[in-house]
């Protein structure tokens, strides 16, 4: 029984990670409809930069994080000027490959400057299992992902109070519904795309800095994406809430169909079973479970 | 001048020049390493240590027996097509054409396997790869000494035998294989349920997919199942990972045996003082202090004509390009004198391959005394001696150090494996076994 | 004026139906045709033919398919890799099996295959829609590659999970395996994808084809003048499926030799091709190609040019040649957002025009 | 204009209510369509107008009630059904396939009169093409028709309103319908275009001899065109009968005059 528990916990842990990843997705689309397939990279973009600040120029950690905040920052208006502004209104599937040829470009440019070993990332946080659960309950709970799951918590009460109360934050609600709207709240949609994908960009800083602890710093961390997708669809691309609880269950889902189903089938199956999940609600909910309902009419 | 007219015409055509401008004979080998994409923290070490070394015959030597090395990198990502692309491009070059191929990727070498055959240049997969290539009878273009992945894992179970008092008290003991889901992480599984059956241990195999960031669930199940002994083929991400996991679970380390390509610093580093005692396969030495590395400092790091780092020279998976460069200069040596000329092609080398031997004294020539086994190659065995060794991490000195001595694999049971599994291939692909007398 | 059209007058209907309306059009196709099984082999040596022409056309195929189901249909998948797969593994055991069977027939029968997988996991498409029909397609593709991964009949319980394709001859041409000659194995896939491309630009102006296309645009105004969804997208799913299929084998048969599931039609195979109809033009056979060649040919020459051109180490142009990739994407979608073959349509446009302004 | 042969109903809908959710969009409507007569549907916005046409050729599945098309009685219709027992409709808010040319539109109006398999039409030879040809005389002949010989090969995305609506005509008269449902054909259109519009709509009635029911709000035109009208109000019926009588009646002119509209 303890071990079930245990499962289930650490599916929660993990699927939290994945939710750190998913937000990024979820701002994005939210604010400008578009499936930013550049967001893992991202997240490697970040870390690497973090740690390059840190390696390489000696900066301490705060510097260090606030450098890299203003790198995804100076990023995220880059992009928005040489890329998103060119774009505007086309279809999402045109955005969405333009965020194919931004990943590219990261991708080179971020080997290119800090290079392609695999960096520490030591920042201090806590890290291997807790010793008092192991010890007192015998279950095995990773310290790091506890300390993620709280960062997490702490994000998303900061989005919702900057989306509900700030006025940036309704006009990125506004702009999500639609472009005209947008600019009705008297702010541009180019300061909005970038206030956006400076937050995504910050996103993808921390769900960076979380799995590169995890593994340290290197390529396969632009990889993590994957990991995302299934919790995107069950979650909505809409929702940020949408992003934590699916994160959840597909975390707890994948975990235990392994441990008690794979040995049976010859193991590996989390991951088909992850999108298997999503596919499953997705029969019953097309637009995901916080996504909003489509009416269709003529 | 060769240069020049590649720029000229790549710059008109993007066409690789079939050949150069006649110069003095040049040994073209290629080398196919990742310095990019998600493995490229165990690529770059091994290419730095076989262009290194190379590169220092031809700067400390001028080349072997006087014909210089013309070493040609190709980006292959660990990415199959790109290594096939590479192939196509490089087999061709040069006078020579190209003398041998590294792949550095199981699934790579998978690819070349059976083209090298037809454009008769011998691959060399030294450690990973087909297995069965050991068999030179059917595989008479592929050498994969000096030892196979199914040798390697016969050993682990002899050295956990010991451990365990004597091979008897392996029974109901519980082995755990933590692999990468690929065709490399795979290779063992057949030869470790056979030594399962043999000695009565139960035997578990645990898959983890590409890259393997995410392992929670694998060492869930090592928690429940509390396996006595934990093997792992990992690669790339996977091993870090996976030492970190056992180490946050307090696997104890010294129970849990990496394959060689999951025994590198990189591995280790991350899961800092944890890692402490974790033990892999190795067959050759850890550490920058033999006379080969004092020359490639001297001569190549010193020129600035250095790869990588200097203070990384000696990291093990460099280590293993050196020996991989080793040999494979050794055996163009080989060739050279039996055909009596520095004019060859892949298929002299091949023939140097197959009488290659490098015993003590000539390691000690070469500045690497006791670096690694004495190798000796013939026509009908491509893996050699197939002896590994363990060696262990210090996490204190931050040092990998060879604990044991070399265990003879368990011929009994890979033998027979071998016999089986080339012959399906033959059968599939209708080779004839060649004989070798 | 290179497209000049004054004094082709269409005399009736079949005329302008024909493929291609306009003379000049009729005259590039039936070059391109020409210079594809008259010159290249004889041009380029082998290492153009075997490392550069055979996966750019098997990917033009597999692109066809996707362009198919996507483009036409508008249904985005990403099982593409997946898909490759079937037919790979198909022919696989198709050849091991009934060697008799003759190569042809093989392919042929493991596209057809395909598409019969490819049709069950376009069942959701009914329901789904957009993205999350795309990453629902995923789930085809990881499960699909576990499957080829896990079990051992698949690839008759070698070692590793390795295939390894046996020669095949046709009319006593040996078109796999390594003894296969790159001229050989170039005429048989350039065959191949002239006729299915043929085929694809038939089925796409077709009954069919406007069906799809429907579907695509508009697709309750569709269902309401009597196009049943039901049949358009699974329809779109077997056809897509049948092209990717037959090209997943050529990838193996002919073009690898040997291939693992989890490296060979992994994930980002799916999205390679995705990203070359994308790039190339959806809805446009054209464009299949186009997108195929961007992505295929494009990074070797880089390639090629950085390296031997002008020695670059290889790990740098590796980065240079990706970035360089990545800012083309970019720069393409902000020109011409409807990809490279609207780019070229506008192209033919102006000369038509030429030199008048409009 | 009317010495034209009104024949018998061709379309009977009996109380049909549709609701959704808490929201009733219909009531208990019950009216019918006789073979040949143009029957117009009239009411403000939101009275249920889009939706009754909705219900007749099956996008919308009333609760309760049942419709009945040439004798046959259903309790709903199915799209495809509809279609190919010859329903054809145009569209509110303009429902063209903007991806593809005006002839392509066209063709797929009669896609329910192509048969041939997807070998055939892989080939392109035989069967297929002969049936590609003939059915392309039937697309030209409404082209012809409704003169839109200069944008054939044009994208319909790219035309202006009031083509896009005639193209879209055209797409329905392909289906060669007994019954064309129209909605609001001539919305958004100047009085010149109205007038072509309202040419069209009575030379298909009278050439092809399709029956018409037609939602409008012009009520001049309305009244110029319609046999027949019906009155919907907050999907309630409020009259039934010829112009006059519906133009005199009470509620409706109440309703109207409470009901501000363009």
């Amino acid at each position: 029984m303890t071990f079930f528990i245990e499962v289930v916990l650490s599916g929660l842990m993990a699927g939290v990670m994945y939710s750190l990843v998913a937000l990024g997705f979820v701002l994005i689309f939210k604010a400008s409809g578009i499936f930013n397939f550049a967001q893992g990279v991202m997240a490697l973009f970040a870390a690497l930069t973090l740690v390059g600040l840190m390696e390489k120029f000696g900066f301490p950690i705060w510097l260090a994080i606030i450098g890299t905040i203003a790198v995804m920052i100076v990023l995220a208006w880059l992009i928005e000027r040489v890329m998103l502004r060119h774009l505007v209104n086309q279809e999402p599937i045109i955005l969405f490959m333009a965020t194919i040829g931004l990943a590219y470009v990261l991708e080179g440019m971020g080997d290119i400057l800090w290079g392609s070993d695999v960096k520490l990332l030591d920042l201090g946080i806590p890290q291997g299992a807790s010793d008092w659960m192991l010890d007192s309950f015998d279950i095995y709970i990773e310290k790091l992902e506890v300390f993620a799951a709280a960062t997490a918590a702490i994000m998303v009460a900061f989005l919702a109070v900057f989306f509900q109360k700030t006025r940036i934050g309704r006009a990125l609600r506004a702009v999500a519904d639609d472009h005209q709207a947008a600019l009705s709240v008297g702010i541009s949609l180019h300061t909005i795309w970038v206030i956006v994908w400076s937050v995504a960009g910050i996103v993808a800083l921390v769900a960076g800095i979380m799995w590169g602890s995890k593994s340290g710093v290197q390529f396969s961390l632009s990889l993590i994406a994957l990991k995302a997708l299934p919790v995107l669809i069950l979650g909505g691309f809409t929702s940020v809430p949408g992003a934590i609880i699916g994160g959840m269950i597909i975390g707890v889902g994948e975990k235990v169909a392994e441990v008690y189903v794979g040995p049976f089938v010859g193991g590996a199956i989390e991951n088909w079973f992850a999108y298997m999940l999503a596919l499953v609600f997705l029969l019953f909910r097309p637009q995901g479970l916080f996504g909003e309902k489509i009416i269709e009419r003529v | 001048m060769r240069k020049l007219t590649r720029t000229i015409v790549a710059a008109l055509l993007a066409v690789p020049m079939i050949s150069g401008v006649a110069s003095a004979y040049e040994l073209v080998m290629p080398t196919l390493d990742y310095r990019t994409g998600p493995y490229a923290p165990n690529g770059i070490p091994f290419a730095n240590g076989y262009g290194d070394y190379l590169n220092m015959l031809n700067e400390r030597d001028g080349g072997i027996n006087g014909a210089r090395i013309s070493l040609l990198p190709c980006e292959t990502g660990y990415n199959t097509k790109k290594g096939v692309e590479c192939y196509e491009n490089l087999k061709g070059e040069g006078q020579s054409g190209a003398l041998v191929f590294q792949p550095l990727s199981t699934g790579i070498t998978y690819q070349l396997i059976p083209k090298a055959s037809v454009d008769e240049i011998p691959i060399f997969s030294m450690g990973y790869g087909r297995t069965s290539a050991a068999n030179g009878k059917i595989f008479p273009w592929v050498f994969n000494f000096p030892a196979t992945y199914w040798s390697q894992a016969t050993v682990f179970v002899q050295y956990i035998g010991e451990k365990e008092g004597g091979m008897e008290n392996l029974k109901g003991k519980k082995i755990a294989l933590v692999y990468h889901n690929s065709a490399y992480g795979k290779e063992p599984i057949r030869t470790l349920e056979k030594a399962a059956e043999k000695f009565g241990f139960e035997f578990m195999a645990l898959p983890v997919d590409h890259p393997g960031q995410e392992q929670k669930s694998t060492w869930l199940q090592i928690r429940r199942e509390k396996p006595d002994w934990v093997m792992m083929w990992g690669w790339g991400v996977m091993n870090q990972v996976a030492i970190k996991e056992a180490a946050s679970i307090r696997y104890p380390m010294d129970h849990f045996i990496g394959v060689w390509w999951s025994g590198s610093e990189n591995d280790v580093l991350p899961a800092g003082a944890a890692a402490d005692g974790y033990l892999s396969g190795a067959f050759h030495q850890p550490g920058d202090n033999f006379g080969a590395h004092d020359d490639i400092k001297k001569h190549v790091y010193d020129k600035g004509m250095g790869l990588g780092d200097r203070d990384r020279i000696g990291e093990v998976l460099y280590n293993r390009g050196l020996v991989a460069a080793m040999w494979t200069s050794e055996a163009i040596r080989k060739a050279m004198e039996i055909h009596g000329t520095n004019e060859i092609k892949g298929i002299h080398v091949r023939d140097g391959f197959e009488a290659l031997e490098v015993d003590e004294a000539r390691l000690k020539e070469l500045g690497l005394a006791n670096f690694t086994i004495p190798v000796k190659v013939t026509c009908e065995n491509h893996e050699g001696p197939g002896q590994v060794a363990l060696q262990q991490w210090d996490a204190k000195a931050k040092k990998w150090s060879l604990v044991s001595g070399f265990y003879e694999p368990l011929r009994d049971i890979t033998g027979p494996l071998i016999a089986e599994d080339s012959s399906q291939y033959a059968a599939e692909n209708n080779v004839t076994e060649r004989s070798c007398n | 004026m290179i497209y000049r059209e004054t004094g082709q007058f269409k005399a009736n209907y079949q005329d302008d139906q024909a493929l291609f309306s306009i003379d000049q059009d009729r005259y590039v196709i039936f070059g391109i045709l020409f210079i594809t099984f008259a010159v290249v082999p004889y041009l380029l040596n082998q290492y153009w033919l075997n490392a550069i022409l055979l996966p750019f056309l098997i990917y033009s195929l597999a692109a066809l398919g996707l362009n198919i189901l996507t483009g036409y249909c508008g249904q985005l998948s990403l099982g593409t890799g997946a898909f490759m797969a079937v037919g790979a593994f198909s022919v696989y055991k198709l050849m091991v099996a009934f060697p008799e069977l003759g190569f042809i027939p093989m392919v042929l029968l493991s596209g057809l295959i395909t598409a019969a997988v490819g049709t069950l996991f376009g069942l959701p498409s009914l329901r789904i829609k957009g993205f999350y029909l795309a990453v629902a397609t995923l789930a085809a593709q990881f499960f699909l590659i576990w499957l080829f991964n896990k079990v051992g009949w698949f690839f008759n319980y070698s070692a590793s999970g390795m295939i390894n394709a046996p020669p095949m001859t046709i009319f006593g041409v040996i078109v796999t395996g390594p003894e296969a000659n790159g001229v050989a194995k170039y005429y048989l896939v350039a065959a191949f994808v002239a006729v299915f491309a043929l085929a694809a630009k038939n089925i796409a102006r077709g009954r069919i084809g406007r069906n799809w296309m429907a579907i695509r645009d508009m697709d309750i105004a569709a269902e309401l003048i009597g196009v049943r969804p039901l049949i358009a997208k699974l329809s779109a799913f077997a056809v897509s499926s049948f092209y990717i299929g037959m090209a997943g084998a050529l990838y193996f048969a002919v073009w690898l030799g040997s291939a693992e599931p989890t490296e060979a039609f992994d994930i980002n195979q799916s999205f390679l091709v995705l990203f070359m109809i994308i790039i190339g033009g959806l809805g446009s056979v054209l464009g299949s190609f186009l997108g195929a060649a961007f992505l295929v040919i494009l990074p070797i020459m880089l390639k090629n040019i950085l390296v031997d051109g002008f020695g670059t180490d290889s790990a740098l142009s590796a980065h240079i040649e990706i970035i360089t990739v990545g800012v083309l994407i970019i720069g393409f979608l902000i020109v011409e957002p409807h990809g490279l073959a609207r780019l070229w349509r506008i192209a033919k446009e102006k000369m038509r025009l030429w030199p008048f302004p409009y | 204009m009317n010495e034209r042969a009104i024949g018998a109903e061709i379309l009977k809908v009996e109380d049909i209510s549709l609701s959704f959710g808490v929201m009733k969009v219909l009531d208990n409507i019950s009216f019918d369509i006789r073979q040949g007569e143009i029957r117009s549907i009239i009411g403000p916005n939101g009275a249920g107008k889009s939706s009754m046409l909705n219900v007749i050729n099956g996008f919308y599945h009333p609760q309760q009630g049942s419709i009945t098309f040439k004798g046959e009685t259903r309790k709903q219709m199915a799209p495809h059904v509809a279609a190919s027992h010859g329903i054809a409709r145009t569209f509110q808010n303009i429902a063209l396939f903007k991806g593809m040319s005006t002839l392509d539109n066209i063709m797929t109006g009669r896609n329910l009169k192509m048969k041939t398999n997807l070998f055939w039409q892989a080939l392109h030879i035989g069967p297929a093409r002969a049936e590609e040809l003939e059915n392309r005389e039937a697309a030209e002949k409404i082209i012809d028709f409704l003169d839109i010989q200069a944008i054939r090969k044009k994208p319909v995305g790219k035309l202006p309103y009031g083509l896009q609506k005639r193209v879209e005509l055209g797409r329905a008269l392909a289906a060669e319908p007994e019954l064309l449902l129209l909605d609001e054909p001539m919305a958004g259109m100047n009085s010149e275009e109205k007038e072509d519009m309202c040419r069209f709509v009575l030379d298909v009635n009278s050439e092809f001899g399709t029956t018409i029911a037609l939602i409008e709000h012009d009520m001049g035109v309305v009244m110029d065109l319609s046999d027949r009208v019906l009155v919907l109000d907050y999907g309630k019926q409020l009259a039934d009968g010829e112009p006059d009588e519906v133009r005199n009646n009470q509620a409706v002119i109440d309703a109207y005059l409470g009901v501000p509209h363009e």
